[in-house]
């Protein structure tokens, strides 16, 4: 079994990372909702090179989501989705993730809620199968009043504070900040969970957005409104990241938005992150997008001169902003 | 003016591709093929014109929901697809009360097909068996087609509970002359499964001495799908098999139709699979409901 | 002189739209800051087949803006600028604006400023030009607190009042709207501007970004943080624009954000906008975008069997959300 | 695996191109020219193949500013660029300090550079009058090459205040043998202007009652060009000049280099124009400085 895991560049290249007490193989990891509704997807994600898997995100109850369509291209590489954050409760989703976690994957575990106590009740469940990580989605934008609970710091300390309490400290609590360009707020939502005990924050989830389609004269999402992603959101992503370190924040920043190559990824890297989660470069390059982005690094980090990624991480600082 | 520079700037920001956006456009012609299904006709000339049997599309129901649909039938010079819908639930009740020039948004062409074994050496015409039950028609009546195309013999087997069920047996009718009808009760052909109706022609086949089929396309429900890999087995036959599961991006993003551990996806991967490609997954064992929960079969 | 103005579709075609008392021979106009720092770069466009062309944003005093680079592209079609307002202050500007009055064109002023005060002296040198409206610019990413500032409503307020006051009501007042992600408080500012006497809402400039160079390790931009346009920023600026819409504002909209063709456009006009403004289109499909879209507009007409683009403003209304 | 379908997908989001964004690369080598002006040698293999004589970049020098630079010459196996740079101000003073190994990004080519006239019928050598004037030498020695390659005859005129400042001298010498120097101190060549050192071959030409030049190229300052725009009127030579305006943006869209009331941007159809495209605009009459005030020439 734990051989299937092992490919070459995985423990030799010396691409390693540190997320607190976790390390990394690799700074590239699955992002929430994408191919991890089974066992399979996160595998599928994990023989494709990353070096940890988030699952699909999971509340109490089994939820259906949203009406088709749920996706839609944009123009430039972008993508809209309005999944609606289906799922199928976390009671019957524990067996893919120990599935994945016995197949030797590196797994991380999202939890949806509406008020604390949902949080805490599915944290506790899935803090029993294996999971390496728990992150908190705070910040779905297509989903009831998630998105604008998520920047509110009384929100967001008082789920950390339920979750941590309820699952101890073996395992880190990493929380996902929604997609914004109101930087301070979201650099005041971060703070909060960093007080309340968070390990890391993970930012940033989809923007709020809309696609109407011309001849239906309608939106193009089942939902109406969408969450925007894919490389359209990476330059807000980056310096969402960027705004992060730079504040007081002093635990570990993973980055997301847009990621579709190793260059991405150190961009992210430089900007302050430790790890990054990628979610439409799946679909946009494929599945081994993860071994293809640490293949470029390894070139990078050749080009130079380094001998591991750690001295990129907030490299911009060295420079002006 | 019009620099050339200009132009090339632009292509930094193509649209994107129609697998990921709807092809907006009003039904051409909507025929009630059995009590249960409809065939829809529509323009989508990309789609037309790459689409290989077995693919299939997302069809918008604009203000309901989208869901997939095989690739019954494309008119490549006029740029027409057609596809069938069985009446099931919610999506397609709203689908069966669409009339000619109601809007349809149309995603695709999606997915793996059906792919012909290439003749080493030996020259056309080889045999093919398709074998449809039910629903299962449409991707079968492209397949069909298209073999011929190619100058296949092609051998069908279509099979339904009743005969007024038997989709598109006029048309395969006029396609082949080895054209096997199985219904539940009885009511046209031979009273039986599609998987019984393909044994027939193999013990045929193999008592007349004849060589085997070159390759098998199916589709259909899954337990008839389970009885054709046996029969397959059985007979060393090649077979390919369409499979359904609950799709909610099409395009191999959601995870939601994966259907074993190394993550293989009936949207991208599928939904057309070899057989052989079925051990250690979920065929025939469980499917995924919308929300994602795990339901036997 | 009046002839050369002239094209075709401009005046026979039916794409007339109504921005208050003003009306435009079609909903195409040049957004601010490109092209236009001569009377040059205003005809442009207009040549290019505009239906108005705005100014770039001039202050009190001359700028020499940020350094270099001021502009670079992402991927998919994006592009980050920090311009810095570069102008050579509102005097030195009005040869410009009144060459361009004179050569027929529809000149719409764009004007910067810090407080109401500048604000206010600025468009008093503006408004004897031949001006057809003013456009406050409230909202640029890159500089000062402009940005804070555009989503403050007490700001907004006082500057648009500062301003009719000064002018009177001949010139009608749009507030140019910063590019966010933050529609709720956008919607509070736009009824802000609405209730101090503005004619129209122009939503949205930029979003502010940070792209990063990885083999140089620093921004790639000059100033370090830049403003997103493009494509990138369409799903964005739309939902912006249809939030605006549904919400209690009354003033016309006017959508700005990454158009590149009429399909574009007609999103807008849908989504509530009455007419809109093209930036980096113009880059990315050169001058003769604002002439090609009103093509594409002719088209959409004659398939849809509608007369003018009136019933597709806000069109989407009709239809759920 | 890596489906076919996958690979297309990626294509809706490629990265800008290479206008757009710079090649961040470090300086192979750095030569003093002259007491001003410095050459640049760097890697950018995309840029080394496309660029035509006559078109620029923007050179970034990282944490300083980006300027517009005349490609000097390319090497297209190589991958190799060259820029010369004269020191003026804050960003040239920075330029001037870098040394190999540092880093600069370059993005381009930009503009439209000079044009060779296509010979109806006749067949070469046609002859090309280029002139360079201070430091508008760079793209001359690019159009000098490069017509040479064309199996053009060059004459060269190359003006400088001084003997020390004449830019690419050796270079010129070892291309051609009609290279006119001409100083304003009489220190090398003729004492007098590059207009005047042209107006002596252009006299001689006549003279020898050899057909006049095909075409004349020119770069340098504005008040030389307007000198030879005259000439070229006088002498009916079809005369392209290379201009310099304040760029910001270097792709068309800032606006910042317009030239006259149609438009006309040096950054994207220039910077090269042919003369006669230069009446009615503000050529050897005003330029903006870095805010857009206008400035009297
Ligand atoms: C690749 C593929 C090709 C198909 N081709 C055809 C075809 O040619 N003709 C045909 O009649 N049917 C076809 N189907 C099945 C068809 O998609 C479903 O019958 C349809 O989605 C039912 O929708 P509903 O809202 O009417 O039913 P619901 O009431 O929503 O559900 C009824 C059942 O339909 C299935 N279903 C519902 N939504 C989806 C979905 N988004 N994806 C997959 N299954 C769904 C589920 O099994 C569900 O239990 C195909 C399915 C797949 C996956
Ligand atoms: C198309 C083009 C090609 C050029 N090619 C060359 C060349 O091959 N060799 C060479 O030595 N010089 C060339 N120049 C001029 C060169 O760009 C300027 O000398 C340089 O920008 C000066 O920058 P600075 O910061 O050192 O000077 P500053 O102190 O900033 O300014 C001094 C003067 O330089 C000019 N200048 C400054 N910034 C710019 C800018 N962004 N764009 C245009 N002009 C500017 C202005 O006239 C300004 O008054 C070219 C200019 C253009 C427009
Ligand atoms: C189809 C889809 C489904 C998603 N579902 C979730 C989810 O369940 N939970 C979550 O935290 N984020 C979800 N996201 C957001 C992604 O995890 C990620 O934050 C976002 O897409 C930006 O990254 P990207 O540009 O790499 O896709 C989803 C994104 C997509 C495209
Ligand atoms: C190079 C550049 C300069 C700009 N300068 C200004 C400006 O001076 N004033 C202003 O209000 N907006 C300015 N903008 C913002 C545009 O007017 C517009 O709101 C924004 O670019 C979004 O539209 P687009 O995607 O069509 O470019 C500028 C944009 C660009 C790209
Ligand atoms: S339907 Fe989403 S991955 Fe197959
Ligand atoms: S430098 Fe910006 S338009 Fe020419």
């Amino acid at each position: 079994m734990e051989l299937m895991t092992t490919s070459s560049y995985r423990y030799e290249e010396n691409l390693q990372t540190k997320i607190g007490s976790l390390q990394l193989e690799n700074p590239t990891i699955l992002a929430s909702g994408v191919l991890g509704v089974t066992a399979g997807g996160l595998m599928r994600a994990w023989q494709g090179g990353a070096g940890a898997v988030v699952t699909k995100s999971v509340g109490i109850k089994a939820q259906p989501g949203h009406p088709g369509p749920r996706i839609v291209g944009v123009r430039g590489g972008g993508l809209l989705n309005a999944m609606g954050l289906p799922n199928p409760g976390v009671k019957k989703y524990l067996p893919e993730i120990k599935a994945a976690v016995k197949e030797g994957a590196c797994v991380i575990g999202s939890v949806i809620g509406n008020r604390s106590a949902q949080y805490r009740k599915v944290a506790t469940q899935l803090a029993g199968t294996g999971i390496k990580a728990l992150e908190l989605n705070v910040s779905c934008p297509h989903v009831g009043t998630f998105y604008a609970q998520g920047l509110k710091p009384s929100h967001v300390s008082a789920v950390v504070k339920a979750v941590s309490k309820a699952i101890g400290e073996e395992i880190p609590v990493w929380v996902k900040m929604p997609g914004t360009t109101d930087y301070p707020r979201l650099v005041k939502a971060a703070l909060a969970a960093e007080a309340a005990g968070a390990a890391a924050i993970v930012a940033i989830n989809t923007l709020p957005a809309l696609a109407l389609d011309v001849e239906a004269q309608r939106p193009s999402l089942g939902r109406g409104i969408g969450g925007l992603s894919g490389p359209a959101i990476k330059p807000i992503a980056v310096r969402a990241v960027w705004e992060l370190y730079r504040s007081e924040l002093r635990i570990p920043i993973i980055g997301v938005g847009g990621i579709l190559d190793g260059t991405d990824v150190i961009e992210f890297l430089l900007a302050g992150a430790r790890a990054v989660e990628i979610g439409t470069g799946v679909l946009l390059e494929g599945s081994t997008i993860f071994r293809q982005i640490c293949l470029q690094h390894v070139q990078y980090k050749q080009r130079h001169g380094i001998e591991t990624l750690e001295p990129l991480v907030g490299g911009l600082k060295k420079n002006k902003d | 003016m019009a620099p050339r520079r200009e132009e090339r700037i632009s292509l930094a920001a193509p649209v994107a591709p129609p697998t990921l956006r709807h092809h907006v456009t009003p039904i051409l012609e909507v025929s009630k093929e059995t009590p249960k299904i409809k065939a829809f006709v529509l323009s989508a000339p990309a789609i037309a014109r790459t689409a290989t049997p077995g693919q299939f599309m997302m069809v918008w129901i604009p203000g309901v929901d989208e869901i997939p649909m095989s690739i019954a039938a494309v008119e490549p010079d006029e740029g027409h697809v057609e596809f069938a819908a069985a009446l099931v639930g919610e999506a397609t009740r709203h689908l069966h009360k669409t009339k000619r020039g109601d809007l349809l948004g149309l995603r695709g062409p999606l997915g793996k097909g059906f792919e012909l074994p290439i003749s080493e050496g030996k020259p056309p015409p080889q045999s093919l068996l398709v074998v449809a039950g039910g629903c299962g028609a449409p991707p079968i009546l492209f397949a069909t087609d298209s073999a011929l195309h190619g100058d296949w013999e092609v051998d069908v087997v279509l099979g339904a509970t009743t005969e007024s069920e038997l989709l598109y047996r006029r048309r395969f009718n006029c396609l082949t002359h080895t054209l096997v009808l199985t219904t539940d009760d009885g009511t046209a052909g031979t009273q039986g499964t599609a998987v019984q109706g393909a044994e027939v022609l193999l013990k045929q086949r193999r008592a007349a001495g004849a060589e085997g089929y070159a390759a098998c396309f199916a589709c259909g429900p899954e337990p008839m799908l389970k009885g054709l890999v046996k029969l397959a087995k059985k007979y060393e036959l090649p077979l390919q098999v369409s499979l359904e599961r609950y799709m909610k991006c099409g395009v191999g993003i959601c995870g939601h139709c994966i259907i074993d551990i190394k993550g293989s996806r009936v949207c991208t991967e599928g939904p057309v699979f070899p057989a052989s490609q079925l051990y250690n997954t979920d065929f025939g064992k469980s499917t995924l409901d919308a929300t994602g929960r795990r339901q036997r079969l």
